[in-house]
C-alpha cells in the first residue's frame, strides 16, 4: 500500500515541474533578440507575409494569451515548425531518436558494470593499487572533457591502428553500407533481426568509439558515487556483526553491503542519463552520428528557435521520466520505504 | 520575594514558594502522513501533567524513553507551545505572552542539554559561548544615541549603493577592464547588488543592537577599503574610512565589554575550569569538561532554576560523580533549583528531595525521595526499582520482570496505560484514567488497584463512573 | 586585569601580543589545518595546478611569444591575431613549442592566453551563481514554510533540464557570444548552491546548540548569523572550488560547438575545434588545448577534494 | 574453557602507536559468566574484537599473546610445563613481553621434533595418544590466534560469537530477521540442514508417487462446504469430528482438502496426510528437477567443500536449485531459535524486517542468531546498554535461562557494575588497557584491593542496599582523568591518580598477583583487605 502512494506522490510533484520548464522554454522564446516571424520567413520575404505570420503565430496578443495557446499547441504535440526546414519539429526529431538511444545504451553498458564492479571492489580493498587505479580513473573521468577525449581516441585509434594496419575501427558516422530493415531502429539489433552477421559486426564496429567516449564520463561519476556509498557501508556495524558470524570476506563485501549500496548507486544512475543527454551532443558532432543530440546542435548554430525547444522540453521529459524510474525503483528494493517506514 | 503565589494553584503542602509549575499540561505532534500530508493522528507525547517546583529543592523527573520527559522539559522551559494546559513560571504565565516578554522571563530559567558533544557551537570558542546569555540579554534601557546614529548611517549608505548598482544594469556596454571581454556591466553591478545588500542586512542588524550586526557591518567596510585603495579612488578611500571610525567608537557597545569577559572567567571558575581555557574550542575537551561549559553558561545570567536534561548519562562514572558533586555544590552556594530529567535511578535517590515518576506521557507517581524509594504504591514504580541493577551482589532482590514494552505514543492504551504490562490490573483500570491518588503527606499515584487495596477508592455497581475517593 | 600586567610592552606590540593570545587556539587551529593539508599530497597537487594557471594567466603578455591585439566589430571587441602563412601548420619546434595552425599563429602563445579567458568565464560565473544560490538557500533554509516551497519547486525546475542542455538552449537563443555563454552558466549553476545551502541549514538548524542557544535567549536573527550561518560556509567553499574547474570545462564545451567565443579568439573550447578538420594533418592543434584545460581542471578539483578533508570537523580529529 | 594470556593490541595511526592492550589475562570457565569491567577507552570492546580477530588490520595489529579456546584440563597442566622452559629459553635470548605461539614453538624446536619422531614409530595407540597429548601442549594447538583464516571463519558464529551494544544498527536493513538467522545455520550447520532438507524431499518424491492429489482452501470455504446448509448438530460422527477440527482455525487458515488439517504455509505437501497440495500440470517437470536436487543435497551433505555444487551456486538462475531448499529449511530451523528466546508469534517475526521491530524485539533476534549454532562462548558488548531498564531486565533474564541450559560461557562486557553484580560470576576490572582486578563478584565488590576499582565503588551513587543518610552527600572523587594511550604513563597506569602511589609504581609495571585463592590484582600497594597470601605470579 505504501509504494503506491509514494509513487503517486512523486507523480503529483512532477506536474508543476513540467509545467514549471514549459514556463522556461516560453521565456526563452519571448526572449530571441530577433523578430522570429522576420527569421523564419527569412530576410527576402515580403512584409505582409510575415506580418500573417506574426498573426498566426499570435505575438501580438498579451503574453498570457500567447502562453496558453504555446501550451494548448504543446498539449496537441506540435512543437512548432522547424526554422531549418519547415517541416514540424516533432516530425523531423522521431526518426533520429532510436540512433542516440542506441548510442545511450550501449554507452551505459560499458559504464554501469565496470563503474558499479570497480566502486565496489576499490571500497573493499582500500589503499590497495586497484583502490589508486580505479581513483585515478575516478579523477580523471571528471577532469578529462568528453569532446577532448573523442577527438583524441580519434587521433591516436586512427594513427596507431593504421601503424599496425588494424585501422578497421570507422571513425564516423553510424554505417557505412545501406542500413538494415528498421524493426526497431538499433541498427546492430536489426542486423541481428535481418540475420547478417556482417552488418552487425560492421554496426558495433561504429558505435565502439563513440560508447567508449560517453561512457568514460559515465563511469567516473557511477565509481565515486558507488565507491563513497560502499565505504559508508562497509563502515557500518551490520557488516561487522556479519563478519563475526563467521561470514566469508568475498559474500559480506558483494552480498551484505552491497544490497545496502544498490540505493545509493541506484539514484547515481538516474544522474549519469541526464550526463549522457548532454554528452552525446558532443559525441555525434565528433563522431557524426546523426542522433537528435547533433540535430539539437545544429539548430542551436542555424538559429532554429523552435526545435532548440522543442528539443529542450522532450530532452527534459525523457530525464524526469527516467529519475521518475530510478525513484520507484529504489522504493521497491529498500523494504523501509515500501513496508512504510516514515 | 518577587512573585506572589497566584490564587489558582492550590498550595497542597509545605510553605516553600512554588517557582515553575505546570498545570494539566497537553503535548500533542500532529503526525503528517500520506498523500496530501493529512494529520493522520497525534503522537500524544505529553498528556495532562499536573507539577510544582519549590525554591531551593530538586525535584527528579524519572521514566524509560518515549515516556516524554524530554518534551515536558521543553515545554516548561517554554520553547515547545504546549496544545493544552498552563506553564507558570515565578507567577507568569510563559505560554500566553508575547515571545520577546517571554524572552525577558525565562532569563531565570536555564537548561543543560544532555549531549555534552553537540550542545556546544563547534565553530565557537568558549569564551564567546559562555557569554553568549550574558549578550544576549545585555540590552540596557533605551538604545545609546550613538548606536543609533551609526546605524542610520550604515543603513543609508547600503540603500544608496544598492539603487547606483541597479541603476548600472541599465549602462550600455564598457569594455571590461581587465580583459578583452567586451562585456556589459552586468558583473560588476551584480556583484554591488550584493555588497548593498549585505550592507543594509548589518544596518537593520545594528539597529537591533545584535553584535553579529557590528561584527559583519566592521568586515563589509574593511573589504570596501581595500578594494578602494586596490582601484584607488580616493572618494571611496574617504568614505569607508569614516565609517570604520565611526564602527570602532560604538565598538564598547558591542563588542564583548571588559566585564563580560571577567564575568567569564569567574564563572569558568566556579565550575572548576581554569583561565587558560578561555579562547580554547569545544572539540578541544573533554566530555566531562563540555558539560562543566554547559553549566557555566546556564549558570551566567544567574538563574533560581535550571533544568537538566540527563547530564549525566553520556559520561563516564567517575567523570558522572565530579558533574554531580559540582551540581550538590552550586545548589548549596546559589540556593538554586533543579529540575532534574534522568532513567537512572541511583542518580535520583542520591541527589533528588522529590520524585516524580512517569509512564507513557503522564505521571504515575509522585513524592519524597525516601518515600517512594521505601514504599512505592504504584506498580510502575515497584517494576522500576526492582529492575535497576544494584552494584551490591549481596542483595539478592527478588526481580519482577515486566512482560512487553513502552507502548506507542500514538495509539496509547485506553485508561491506565500500564494495565496491559501491569500484573494488578483488573476490570476498571483498563476504562478509566486513574488520577493522582493522595496517600500522605505529599505522596501521589495513579493507580486503582493499590488506590482500592487503601480504601481511598471504592468499585461503584456501574463500574464506570468514578466515585469520589472515601474520606479516611 | 591580570593578562593586562603580565603582557606589558609598548602599546602596539602589547594589543599585538594579546591579540595573538585571544586567537592562540584559532592560530594553532589553522596549523593544524595546513598540516592536514600537507599530508594530502593530491590536494598539495591540486594547489601547485591551480596556481601555476593563476600565473600563467597573469602573466600572460610575457611569457607569450605573440600577442593578440583588439578589434572593435559593432559593439563587441573582437581578438585577432597577426597570421604568417610562411609557417602555416608547422609541427611542434623550438620556434614554436605547440606548433602553429592553418593562419601560422603560434599556438603555444594562444594557448597560454586562453589560461586568462578560462580563469575570467570562471571566476565571472562562480562567485554570482555562488552568491545568488546561496542567498536562496539560505532564505529557504531558515524561513521554511510557503517561501522555502516556492524556492524548492524553482530549483527543482531547473535541476530538472540537464545542465548543458540548458546552457546550449540559452546561448543558441541570444547568439553566440562568451558572455552569453557566461550568463546560460550561471542560470544554470545557481540551483545546485540553493539546494545545497539548504539542506546544509536545514541540518544545522537541527543540531542541540541552536536548541541551547534558543533557550538562552537568542533573537532568530542571531541565531542565523551567529550559529547557522557559520557552520554552512565551509560546504558552499569547497563547492564552490571544485565548480570553478567545471565551469571552465563546460565553458570550453559551448566554445567547441561554436556556440560561445568567435574562432580565431584565444579560448581553449574554440581551439579545439579549430583543430578537427586538421586532425590527421596537424593533430597537435587539438591536442595542446585540450591538456590545458585537463590541467587547469584538475588542479581546481584535487585542491577542492583537499579542502573538504580539511573543512571537515568529523575528519579532522 | 576461554583462556587469554599476555593478550597485546596496539593500533599504529598517524599521531603514533596507540597501546590499547597491554598483557590481558582472563579465563572464562564453561557454564560461568565473567564481566569485563572498565570506562570508555580502557580497551575492553578492543579484547572482545581481538579474541574474534575482527579488528580492522591497517591500524590495528595484535602484537603479541596467546587466546586458547576449549583446550582440555590436561594438556593445560602439560602446556604449563612447556611454556616455562620456552620463557625461560627466550629470556635468556634477551626477549621480553607476552610469549605468542610462534616464539614458543620456535623456542621449543628440539622438543617438539623429538616428539614427532617418536610419534612416527610408536606402535601402540596408547602411548601415540599421550605423544599427541604431548605435542599438542607443546605447539599450543588451541591457540585460536594462530589459525588461519579460514579455520577461524569456521570458529566464528559457532564456537565463539558475539552480540553488540547498538540493536539499531547491528542487524542488516534489507534482511528478513529469518534470512539473517537462517545464513549462520547454512555457514555452520549445513550437513544438518542437508539432512532435513533431503527428508522433506524424499517425503515429497515419496508422496507424488502416491498420486493422491488435494488443493488448498480456507477453513471457511470448507466448512459450508461440510455443512452444505446442514445445522452442525445432524452431522454424522465423522463429519462433527472434522467439523470441530475446522471451527478450531481461524477462517483464513489454509486447509488440506484430503484431511483437513491446517496445511503449512511454506511447504507444498500437507504434514498430515503427505498428500502433494499444489496441483499444477507441470508435474513431471517438477519431478525430475526435484531428482537433481535430492542427488546435489546428497553430494552436500557428503562434502560440504563439494566443487560442483560451488560451481553450480555461482551460476545466477542455477542458484536456486542450490540454496532455495537449504534457506527455507534454515528458516524453519529460525523459527525454532525465536521460539527458544521467548519471541512471540515467531513465524511473523522471522518475515519481518528489522526496523519493523521494537530494540529489545531486536536484541532478541540478535541472541537468537549467535546461539543458533549454540556456541561455546558468547562475547556480549554492552548488551543492554541503550535499552530501557525493564527491558534489559528481561534481556538479562533470558541470558542467564539459556545459559543454565546450554552450559555456554559468557564474556560480558559492560561500563554497569550494577548488571556485573546482579548477573555475573567473576568479574575483571580493566584499566587503561590492561587487567587491574580479577575475582569472583563477592571478592571485588566486597574486598576491594585496587586502588582504582575502591575507588569506582566508592563512586557510584546507590540507592537499594545504602543507609538513608548516604544521600545528598559528596561522592568519592578519583581525581584527574583517563590516560591519553599514544604516550601511556610509566610503570602503572594509574600511579598518576592513585591516592596510595608509591615511588616502584611509577617505575615497575604490577603484573596480576594472586591475594586470595582466585582473587587477582595487579598493584604493588593493594588495599589491606585480607592477609596477603603468598603472591603467585598468575602465568
Amino acid at each position: 500500500m505504501k509504494l503506491w502512494e509514494y509513487v503517486l506522490r512523486r507523480l503529483l510533484t512532477l506536474i508543476p515541474v513540467l509545467i514549471g520548464v514549459t514556463l522556461i522554454t516560453f521565456i526563452l522564446w519571448k526572449a530571441i533578440p530577433v523578430d522570429p516571424a522576420r527569421a523564419y520567413m527569412g530576410p527576402k520575404a515580403p512584409e505582409e507575409d510575415v506580418e500573417r505570420l506574426r498573426v498566426a503565430w499570435h505575438l501580438h496578443d498579451s503574453l498570457w494569451d500567447q502562453y496558453f495557446w504555446y501550451m494548448g499547441n504543446l498539449l496537441r504535440g506540435d512543437l512548432g515548425d522547424s526554422f531549418v526546414n519547415k517541416e514540424p519539429v516533432l516530425s523531423n526529431l522521431l526518426p533520429k531518436i532510436p540512433a542516440t538511444l542506441e548510442l545511450t545504451f550501449y554507452a551505459m553498458l560499458f559504464a554501469l558494470p565496470v563503474g558499479v564492479y570497480l566502486g565496489i571492489v576499490s571500497a573493499a580493498k582500500r589503499n590497495q593499487w586497484i583502490d589508486h587505479t580505479s581513483r585515478f580513473i575516478a579523477i580523471l573521468g571528471v577532469a578529462v572533457p568528453i569532446y577532448w577525449l573523442g577527438v583524441m581516441l580519434k587521433i591516436f585509434v586512427h594513427e596507431d591502428l593504421a601503424a599496425i594496419g588494424l585501422n578497421f575501427l570507422p571513425l564516423d558516422g553510424r554505417l557505412d553500407s545501406a542500413p538494415p530493415a528498421t524493426f526497431t531502429g538499433f541498427y546492430t539489433i536489426d542486423s541481428l533481426i535481418a540475420g547478417d552477421p556482417g552488418k552487425f559486426i560492421e554496426a558495433f564496429a561504429h558505435i565502439a568509439l563513440p560508447a567508449i567516449t560517453l561512457g568514460f564520463a559515465q563511469l567516473a561519476i557511477i565509481l565515486r558515487m558507488t565507491r563513497s556509498g560502499m565505504l559508508e557501508v562497509l563502515g557500518q556495524d551490520y557488516v561487522r556483526t556479519a563478519r563475526a558470524k563467521g561470514v566469508a570476506e568475498k559474500e559480506v563485501v558483494f552480498h551484505h553491503a552491497f544490497r545496502n549500496a544498490t540505493n545509493s548507486t541506484l539514484t547515481v544512475s538516474g544522474l549519469t542519463v541526464g550526463a549522457a543527454l548532454a554528452g552525446d551532443v558532443y559525441v555525434e558532432s565528433i563522431f557524426r552520428w546523426n542522433g537528435i543530440g547533433q540535430y539539437f546542435l545544429q539548430s542551436a548554430q542555424a538559429g532554429g528557435f523552435t526545435d532548440l525547444l522543442g528539443y529542450v522540453l522532450i530532452v527534459t521529459i525523457f530525464y524526469v521520466v527516467a529519475n521518475l524510474v530510478v525513484d520507484v525503483l529504489y522504493a521497491m528494493l529498500d523494504p523501509q520505504v515500501r513496508l512504510g517506514g516514515s | 520575594m518577587r512573585a506572589t503565589q497566584s490564587a489558582s494553584e492550590p498550595a497542597d503542602h509545605g510553605p516553600g514558594e512554588i517557582l515553575l509549575s505546570a498545570r494539566d499540561v497537553k503535548m500533542h505532534f500532529p503526525m503528517r502522513g500520506g498523500l496530501f500530508r493529512t494529520v493522520k493522528g497525534h503522537v500524544k507525547a505529553v498528556d495532562g501533567v499536573s507539577l510544582r517546583v519549590e525554591r531551593g529543592e530538586t525535584l527528579a523527573v524519572v521514566g524509560e524513553s518515549g515516556c516524554g520527559k524530554s518534551t515536558l522539559a521543553r515545554l516548561l522551559l517554554g520553547l515547545l507551545e504546549p496544545s493544552a494546559g498552563k506553564v507558570f513560571f515565578m507567577g507568569h504565565d510563559l505560554t500566553t505572552q508575547k515571545l520577546r516578554e517571554v524572552r525577558e522571563q525565562r532569563r531565570h530559567l536555564q537548561m543543560v542539554f544532555q549531549d555534552p558533544m553537540s550542545s556546544l557551537d563547534p565553530r565557537m570558542t568558549i569564551k564567546n559561548i559562555v557569554s553568549e546569555p550574558l549578550v544576549v540579554h545585555h540590552k540596557p534601557g533605551r538604545r545609546p544615541r550613538n548606536v543609533a546614529v551609526v546605524a542610520i548611517l550604515v543603513l543609508l549608505f547600503g540603500a544608496l549603493a544598492f539603487a547606483l548598482s541597479i541603476l548600472a544594469f541599465a549602462v550600455p556596454k564598457v569594455p571590461l577592464f581587465f580583459g578583452f571581454l567586451s562585456t556589459d556591466v552586468v558583473f560588476p553591478s551584480l556583484i554591488g547588488v550584493a555588497f548593498s545588500a549585505v550592507t543594509v542586512v548589518s544596518g537593520v542588524g545594528l539597529w537591533r543592537e545584535g553584535t553579529w550586526a557590528w561584527e559583519l557591518a566592521t568586515i563589509i567596510f574593511a573589504m570596501s577599503l581595500v578594494v578602494s585603495v586596490i582601484f584607488f579612488s580616493p572618494v571611496q578611500i574617504g568614505v569607508t574610512a569614516l565609517f570604520l571610525a565611526s564602527l570602532v567608537s560604538v565598538r564598547k557597545q558591542f563588542v564583548s565589554a571588559e566585564e563580560i569577559s571577567k564575568r567569564v572567567v569567574e564563572l569558568l571558575e566556579v565550575v572548576g575550569l581554569k583561565k587558560e581555557h578561555l579562547n580554547r574550542f569545544p572539540h578541544e575537551f573533554s566530555g566531562g569538561q563540555r558539560q562543566r561549559i554547559n553549566i557555566a553558561r546556564a549558570l551566567a545570567l544567574n538563574p533560581d532554576v535550571i533544568i537538566l536534561d540527563e547530564p549525566t548519562s553520556a559520561l563516564d562514572v567517575s567523570v558522572q560523580a565530579q558533574i554531580l558533586n559540582l551540581l550538590m555544590e552550586l545548589q548549596r552556594n546559589l540556593g538554586l533549583t533543579y529540575l532534574f530529567i534522568t532513567h537512572d535511578l541511583s542518580v535520583v535517590y542520591h541527589i533528588a528531595d522529590r520524585v516524580a515518576v512517569m509512564y507513557a506521557g503522564k505521571i504515575v507517581e509522585l513524592g519524597a525521595t525516601e518515600e517512594i524509594f521505601r514504599n512505592p504504591l504504584h506498580p510502575y514504580t515497584k517494576a522500576l526499582i526492582s529492575a535497576a541493577p544494584v552494584a551490591d551482589p549481596s542483595v539478592k532482590a527478588d526481580r519482577i520482570v515486566l512482560e512487553g514494552e513502552v507502548p506507542s505514543p500514538v495509539h496509547p492504551p485506553p485508561g491506565c496505560r500500564f494495565h496491559p504490562r501491569c500484573w494488578l490490573a483488573f476490570e476498571p483500570c483498563s476504562k478509566l484514567e486513574p488520577e493522582l491518588f493522595d496517600a500522605g503527606n505529599g505522596h501521589r499515584f495513579a493507580c486503582f488497584a493499590t488506590a482500592r487495596d487503601r480504601g481511598l477508592w471504592r468499585q461503584t455497581g456501574t463500574n464506570t463512573a468514578i466515585d469520589r475517593p472515601v474520606p479516611v | 586585569m591580570a593578562t593586562e600586567i603580565e603582557i606589558g610592552g609598548t602599546g602596539i606590540a602589547r594589543a599585538w601580543r594579546k591579540f595573538l593570545q585571544d586567537h592562540a587556539s584559532r592560530i594553532s587551529d589553522l596549523k593544524y589545518s595546513l598540516f592536514l593539508f600537507r599530508k594530502n599530497r593530491l590536494a598539495v597537487l591540486g594547489l601547485a595546478l591551480l596556481l601555476a594557471t593563476l600565473a600563467v594567466a597573469l602573466a600572460a603578455s610575457v611569457l607569450a611569444l605573440q600577442h593578440p591585439f583588439y578589434v572593435s566589430v559593432g559593439s563587441d571587441l573582437e581578438q585577432r591575431w597577426n597570421t604568417d602563412l610562411s609557417e602555416r601548420l608547422s609541427p611542434p619546434s623550438f620556434a614554436h613549442p605547440f606548433g602553429t595552425d592553418q593562419f601560422g599563429v603560434d599556438w603555444y602563445s594562444k594557448v597560454i592566453y586562453g589560461a586568462g579567458t578560462a580563469l575570467q568565464v570562471g571566476l565571472l560565473v562562480v562567485i554570482p551563481a555562488s552568491l545568488i544560490g546561496s542567498l536562496l538557500g539560505l532564505v529557504a533554509g531558515f524561513k521554511g514554510g510557503i517561501i522555502e516551497e516556492a524556492i524548492m519547486r524553482i530549483t527543482d525546475v531547473f535541476l530538472s533540464i540537464p545542465g548543458l542542455i540548458l546552457a546550449i538552449a540559452i546561448t543558441g537563443v541570444l547568439g553566440r557570444s562568451i558572455v552569453h555563454v557566461m550568463y546560460a552558466l550561471i542560470i544554470t549553476w545557481w540551483p545546485w548552491y540553493a539546494r545545497l545551502v539548504r539542506g546544509q541549514v536545514l541540518s544545522v538548524k537541527e543540531r542541540q546548540f541552536v536548541e541551547s542557544a534558543k533557550s538562552v535567549g537568542a533573537s532568530p536573527s542571531r541565531l542565523m548569523m551567529r550559529h547557522i550561518l557559520p557552520n554552512t560556509i565551509s560546504p558552499v567553499v569547497v563547492q564552490a572550488s571544485m565548480d570553478f574547474g567545471y565551469v571552465i570545462l563546460t565553458a570550453a564545451g559551448l566554445g567547441f560547438l561554436g556556440l560561445g567565443a568567435v574562432p580565431g579568439t584565444a579560448e581553449w573550447g574554440v581551439m579545439i575545434y579549430e583543430g578537427i578538420n586538421f586532425l590527421f594533418t596537424a593533430p597537435w592543434m587539438s591536442t595542446f588545448p585540450g591538456l590545458a584545460i585537463v590541467l587547469a581542471v584538475l588542479g581546481f578539483n584535487l585542491f577542492g577534494d583537499g579542502l573538504r578533508d580539511i573543512l571537515d570537523p568529523r575528519l579532522r580529529r | 574453557m576461554l583462556r587469554i594470556e599476555g593478550l597485546k593490541t596496539y593500533f599504529h595511526t598517524y599521531e603514533g602507536t596507540v597501546k590499547a592492550l597491554e598483557g590481558i589475562h582472563l579465563e572464562v570457565p564453561a557454564g560461568e559468566t565473567v564481566g569485563l569491567v572498565g570506562e570508555t577507552g580502557c580497551g575492553k570492546s578492543v579484547t572482545a574484537l581481538s579474541v574474534l580477530r575482527l579488528i580492522p588490520s591497517p591500524p590495528g595489529l595484535i602484537e603479541g599473546g596467546r587466546v586458547f579456546l576449549d583446550e582440555p584440563e590436561d594438556i593445560w597442566t602439560l602446556r604449563n610445563g612447556y611454556d616455562a622452559l620456552a620463557s625461560e629459553r627466550l629470556k635468556s635470548q634477551g626477549w621480553v613481553g607476552s610469549l605468542t605461539s610462534a616464539r614458543v614453538q620456535e623456542a621449543l624446536r628440539p622438543e617438539i621434533e623429538g616428539l614427532r619422531a617418536r610419534l612416527a614409530e610408536s606402535k601402540s595407540g596408547e602411548e601415540k595418544g599421550e605423544l599427541r597429548r604431548r605435542l599438542q601442549a607443546a605447539t599450543s594447538e588451541f591457540d585460536i590466534l594462530q589459525k588461519p583464516e579460514d579455520q577461524m571463519r569456521g570458529i566464528r558464529g559457532d564456537k565463539i560469537s558475539m552480540i553488540f551494544q547498538e540493536p539499531m544498527t547491528a542487524l542488516n536493513p534489507v534482511f528478513t530477521v529469518g534470512e539473517q538467522i537462517a545464513e549462520t545455520l547454512i555457514l555452520h550447520r549445513k550437513p544438518a540442514l542437508c539432512a532435513d532438507v533431503l527428508k522433506s524431499l524424499d517425503r515429497q518424491i515419496q508422496a507424488r508417487q502416491t498420486g493422491t492429489k488435494a488443493r488448498r482452501t480456507t477453513a471457511a470455504r470448507a466448512l459450508d462446504r461440510l455443512l452444505a446448509g446442514r445445522e452442525p448438530a445432524t452431522l454424522e460422527t465423522k463429519e462433527r469430528e472434522r467439523y470441530a477440527q475446522l471451527a478450531a482455525l481461524k477462517p483464513t487458515d489454509e486447509v488440506c482438502t484430503n484431511c483437513y488439517h491446517k496445511a503449512p504455509r511454506l511447504w507444498d505437501y500437507c504434514l498430515a496426510c503427505g498428500v502433494r497440495l499444489a496441483f499444477d500440470p507441470w508435474s513431471w517437470f517438477r519431478g525430475r528437477i526435484m531428482r537433481m536436487e535430492r542427488s546435489l543435497y546428497e553430494r552436500m551433505l557428503r562434502d560440504p567443500e563439494d566443487q560442483l555444487v560451488d560451481f553450480v551456486g555461482t551460476i545466477w538462475f542455477l542458484r536456486r536449485l542450490v540454496r532455495k531448499r537449504l534457506r527455507d529449511e534454515g528458516i524453519r530451523w529460525a523459527v525454532d531459535m525465536l521460539s527458544e528466546v521467548k519471541i512471540s508469534d515467531p513465524e511473523r517475526i522471522a518475515g519481518q524486517y528489522p526496523f519493523e521491530l521494537s530494540g529489545g524485539m531486536r536484541q532478541r533476534s540478535m541472541i537468537a542468531m549467535m546461539i543458533a549454532c549454540n556456541p561455546k562462548l558468547l562475547i556480549a558488548d554492552e548488551p543492554t546498554t541503550a535499552l530501557d531498564v525493564t527491558v534489559e531486565a528481561q534481556i538479562l533474564k533470558l541470558m542467564k535461562e539459556l545459559q543454565t541450559r546450554t552450559k555456554m560461557a559468557i564474556l560480558l562486557i559492560t561500563h554497569d557494575l550494577g548488571i556485573v553484580a546482579e548477573v555475573c560470576d567473576k568479574v575483571g576490572v580493566m584499566y587503561a588497557g590492561s587487567i587491574a582486578e580479577f575475582g569472583t563478584t563477592e571478592q571485588v565488590f566486597h574486598r576491594t584491593m585496587h586502588p582504582y576499582t575502591n575507588g569506582l565503588m566508592e563512586s557510584i551513587p546507590r540507592f537499594k542496599g545504602s543507609a538513608s543518610e548516604e544521600r545528598k552527600k559528596e561522592l568519592y572523587i578519583i581525581k584527574g582523568a583517563v590516560p591519553n594511550l599514544l604516550h601511556p604513563p610509566p610503570g602503572c597506569r594509574f600511579h598518576p591518580r592513585c591516592p596510595r602511589a608509591l615511588d616502584v609504581c611509577k617505575e615497575v609495571v604490577p603484573t596480576l598477583t594472586q591475594m586470595e585463592p582466585g582473587h587477582l590484582v595487579a598493584c604493588h600497594n593493594p588495599v589491606p583487605r585480607v592477609a596477603a597470601l603468598t603472591p603467585e605470579v598468575a602465568a
